[in-house]
């Protein structure tokens, strides 16, 4: 079983990430779309309890953003940053139990795979209320800010959560109080079926980072160093005490919102313009160009992962539901019927 | 007579409505280009065109405070919620704004608007949530219920026509559920409970999604010789007690189904009626409740349905009533 | 016993926790330089400083949300909402972040953080609101209504520490109560309800306000040969039904009184879990309730007074028991 | 009883402004002020139910931005937008009802004073959720654009509804749907006790108009005719269909935020500064200049307001309460008791 560990040194731009990380990096992504692209075999199959946001074209972000957070940081994904959590150590039979919801899940099914947290791995469970997490990570933050620890919390949210009040109410928060929080905005340029300029009359939600005198700055989420490279800077200036940052990460989705989802109108251009963008292979490209890996250590990473994948698949098919008792417990410190009603 | 699914229903419903009053706009997520996510809206952008029918941005609160303006200036905005869960974010437009408005300007304006809110009770803690008692507790507001697709269609409509928001409660297992649908335009009355099935033993009262488990166990149960009223108030703001009442006074015993949890439900509302009234020293057994027994809707399958209210729990509370 | 006001009591209460505890904080608008509209946060800015107690902008959303990702990080922050109304701008942070976090990590993290909220009745249709039934209806919160400047204090302190959300009611109308209160730390229990007045032909269950109202109705119904047991539950969720039951098995007779709209007031649950019990066929009488009968809270003090439930409701209400 | 009438003419600059028109503008915020007052010494004798947000200070923006509004338009005050009645129409003997919440009150008493709507003259009941009216406001401006008339809607707030997640998500809908709404932020410097720098990372809240794509300017608030200017641009912006805009009117409030505020703890000197800029002596100045008014005059408008609060206030006390039975109608377009429960 595979679970990342965090990393210890303090090295930070992306000039000093040593090939080994950035094959991990690679791999990260990898593991994530392979992970995605099999649990929507399993949603097809009717195998998944309600099903998942996929990622796909999508992984640099969340690669790129969590790839050097600390023990102590803490992350709050949205709907969709399912590399937050392989990059933080989730282990793929974690995951896949998580996207069955059965015993061996982290909640024990109770929430699903996606709004799943690790608290051991500094994961809080997402809301299902899109830009929840905002106002939130703004606790967080403000409650390291008062421990006096020089962690960070990262906050993930999509172009549709700029529209909401916890957008602003948050940011606006998080600056008058000058905590150590990173907003991250995957900006897909949709919000389920509708195109971002639907809901923003901007172009860049990043320009918003000035109603809150903070910096504010669009980065390319196709590019996985690019992300690190910006995330490491916000990261810094919040450990310094320096107050919070907005990313707007513009970034695609390869697939639909949802597997459920009956149609996906996006013009077909656009898809083929942004797959060109597969922040797979620009990672990729970029690493045979220095040296790093050729075409049979990918194929090596591929096996690797497949097998991860079948194995834990696996495992997670003989892991057993969760006793139905179990959805009666942990809604308070005490038993329901200590309730009395 | 012709029979249409549940959601078609309420479709046409809309469409009827908007093509006689040109007043009627919908408001929501993915309504217009998509049709709605779950795919009420279906082809209304194409045929009421981008002002009537307008996707909005991730905003519900502010979407529900604009549908309260254009409705105090005579429009009949209907929006929708993506699920119930969602209105949590969008209660002060809603109960404060929308439905003190008439109150605050002692009858001069009123609210006329429609929030359709979709019970989706199979997906997670914050989604699938049964709200009902909320705007039941709040002056203004009405609350209706539909289990059926001709309901479903004449109460949409006279939502709409209502002057006051409404509060239109949909769940998503029911839209599927086909039955016969007149295909004019009607309207469906408030306050006028259906007794979908008569019987002499046991009362049941029960809304949207536990009507189909409430007749099902009456089913199951006439075939063990117990004879069960079922009482589908159809409204819950106004609320039919007269129905409630004389089926209690004939039964004298009541079970109360819902999928919103117990504590706090609007089942206790019903129950406390009953009790507040003379039918009290006519039950021959406590009233019964069968609901979520006071915990967050689980996401795994199982654990879902251990939580939820089904046919057997409902079997079960009748006979409790009946001391077997 | 020294006596003091219920306001003192609960500043008091706060001060001494936060004094023991120094990861309570306090967080609300106007609450740290002006020691809060009410006057309850006086003084804290200076004892705790600005990082413990922290002037909000008007974004009780916003700050709510943020409280409870503190409280997940193990800070116990103490909200103050500026009236009850108010609640309805921040019903997504605390009944869906706030109240599930513990079910969504299956225990593994929880919500150790209170939210005070005043009921100020006589203000108007958006500030004077009892949503108590709401919160009571969310599986996760705990509800809290003290009445005597001894359980205020004792009943803050419990909800600090307790480990999960509560939403701990406060009534400007009670604030200049004075009462006897012990002078060091102490916490009040849960779920225990308190025999204010004992009786034996009637049961009145009330809180907050209601409860001298219930009194002095007691008190007046005594001297004409009425004995009023009265019942201060204290805390909503938890509930201490067998308080309630034990009291009516003996009376045979239950009125309810609260400041809350009748419709889906909590007041509702409480006659239904009498109706759901064996005590139901001891009922010499239908249950009645007290309460606002379903109007917004109107500003102009005679209107206000015709809404609100008053000693003189309370003593029809109990006659209504006896047949007179 | 004097009724403001709505003008008719089409003029809109302030060198159009005639000598007549200044001068009622002088005696709407006179009006205003000599009323508060009054309303100030009935509350401190108890006389009020509860009370009322003093607008003192703040007269110029409710007059200039509503002076030239049209019938059809649609004005949402904030909790101290008092000028918005005079200035639209609302009788002095309506204002003192209001207040004292009597059956001759608009609302029969079933409201305060500061949230009284009064739909004859376009103007609506606010709500006491602070920032409850913006997005009203668009939906306003909505069905006006559905009924393609060229109304407008006014719509006022203070600095401290400017952090409310309703600002964000009102003027984004606002900007998305091109509606014509003007949002006048009258910026007083504090939300209760609390200076405005407590809520807001920036300086200038006009700044923020950029996060939604449409024209932001600070106005000085105490100028009556610098508001009536900017509002008049914006207002015809609106009228010709090129969507809404965001004015920030620098203002100050002279007394407390509500007569049972025990303390007001905001500097003297800051006080004192802004004294010096009465928005009432800053016209009146200007009208001397023009000679268009001299002192005799102002007395002469003195006395008449006088007279008026005078004759109207008799009045008021001589009307009875709203019968108590009236508490209980218009919750709905049917009785409650049709609510069966
Ligand atoms: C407040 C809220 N409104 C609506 C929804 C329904 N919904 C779920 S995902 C989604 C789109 C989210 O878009 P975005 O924030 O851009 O994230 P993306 O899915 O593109 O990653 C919507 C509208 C929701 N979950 N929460
Ligand atoms: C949403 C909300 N939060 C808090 C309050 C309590 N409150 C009433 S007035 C006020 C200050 C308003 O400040 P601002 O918007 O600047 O208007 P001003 O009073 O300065 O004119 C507050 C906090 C409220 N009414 N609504
Ligand atoms: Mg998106
Ligand atoms: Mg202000």
């Amino acid at each position: 079983m595979t679970r990342r560990q965090p990393l210890a040194d303090e090295m930070s731009h992306r000039d000093a990430l040593t090939a080994d990380y950035l094959r991990e990096m690679y791999r990260l992504m990898l593991l994530g779309r392979r992970f995605t692209e099999r649990a929507l075999e399993l949603a097809a199959e009717q195998r998944l309890p309600v099903g998942m946001h996929p990622s796909a074209g999508q992984e640099a972000v969340g690669v790129g953003a969590c790839f050097r957070l600390r023990p102590g940081d803490w992350v709050l994904p949205s709907l969709r940053t399912t590399e937050a959590f392989w990059t933080r150590g989730v282990t793929v039979l974690q995951m896949f139990n998580a996207i069955m919801g059965n015993a061996g899940s982290v909640n024990a099914g109770k929430e699903s795979f996606h709004h799943s947290g690790y608290p051991d791995l500094g994961i809080l469970a997402g809301s299902a209320i899109v830009g929840a997490q905002i106002p939130q990570a703004v606790g967080v933050a403000w409650a390291i800010k008062m421990k006096r620890i020089d962690n960070v919390a990262v906050c993930f949210f999509g172009d549709g959560a700029a529209g909401r009040g916890d957008f602003h109410e948050g940011l606006n928060l998080a600056s008058l109080l000058k905590v150590p929080v990173v907003f991250v905005c995957e900006n897909n340029l949709y919000f389920q079926t509708v195109p971002a300029a639907v809901g923003q009359p901007i172009e860049d939600i990043a320009d918003r980072a000035a109603s809150y005198a903070m910096p504010g700055q669009v980065v390319d989420g196709q590019d996985v160093l690019a992300v690190y490279d910006a995330v490491q800077t916000a990261v810094a200036r919040a450990r310094a005490g320096e107050g919070p940052t907005l990313l707007e990460c513009k970034t695609y989705r390869f697939l639909g919102h949802y597997p459920s989802m009956l149609r996906d109108d996006r013009p077909p251009e656009e898809i083929a313009h942004w797959t060109k963008r597969d922040p797979i292979s620009i990672l990729g490209r970029h690493l045979e160009e220095l040296g790093h890996q050729d075409g049979a250590a990918v194929e090596a990473v591929e096996a690797a992962i497949a097998k991860e994948l079948d194995d834990s698949l696996r495992e997670c098919e003989a892991t057993p539901f969760a006793d139905a008792k179990q959805a009666f417990t942990n809604v308070y410190g005490e038993p329901i019927e200590a309730m009395g009603l | 007579m012709r029979e249409i699914e549940l959601r078609a229903a309420i479709r046409e419903g809309l469409a009827q409505e908007m093509r006689r009053d040109e007043t009627v706009c919908l408001v929501g997520e993915d309504i217009a280009r998509y049709g709605g996510i779950l795919g009420v809206t279906e082809g209304m952008l194409e045929e009421f065109g981008p002002e009537r029918v307008v996707d909005m941005p991730i905003s519900e609160a502010g979407f529900a405070g604009m549908a309260v303006g254009a409705a105090l200036m005579g429009l009949r905005p209907v929006i929708e919620m993506q699920f119930t869960g969602l209105l949590t974010v969008a209660m002060d437009p809603l109960v404060n704004t929308g439905a003190k408005a008439r109150y605050v300007h002692d009858g001069a304006m009123s609210v006329p608007m429609v929030v359709r809110s979709p019970h989706m009770m199979h997906g997670n803690a914050y989604m699938s949530q049964a709200l009902e008692a909320w705007f039941a507790h709040i002056p203004g507001f009405k609350v209706v219920t539909p289990s059926t697709p001709a309901d479903a269609k004449g109460l949409i409509v006279a939502s709409i026509r209502d002057p006051d928001p409404v509060l239109f409660v949909e769940h998503e297992d029911l839209y599927a559920t086909i039955g016969p649908v007149p295909e004019e335009l009607f309207t469906a009355p408030f306050g006028e409970a259906c007794v979908r099935r008569e019987g002499v033993d046991v009362t049941v009262v029960a809304w949207l999604a536990a009507v189909p488990a409430a007749d099902a166990a009456a089913g199951e149960l006439a075939a063990q010789g117990i004879s069960v009223e079922v009482i589908d108030p159809r409204t819950l703001v106004p609320f039919d007690s007269e129905a409630v009442l004389r089926s209690v006074r004939k039964t004298g015993r009541l079970v109360i189904v819902h999928e919103a949890v117990r504590r706090g439900g609007f089942g206790g509302e019903i129950a406390a009626m009953v009790a507040g009234s003379d039918v009290v020293s006519k039950l021959k057994a406590p009233i019964e409740r069968v609901a979520n027994p006071g915990v967050s809707v689980p996401h795994a399958k199982h654990l879902n349905r251990a939580v939820l209210p089904d046919k057997d729990d409902v079997i079960a509370a009748v006979k409790r009533t009946l001391g077997s």
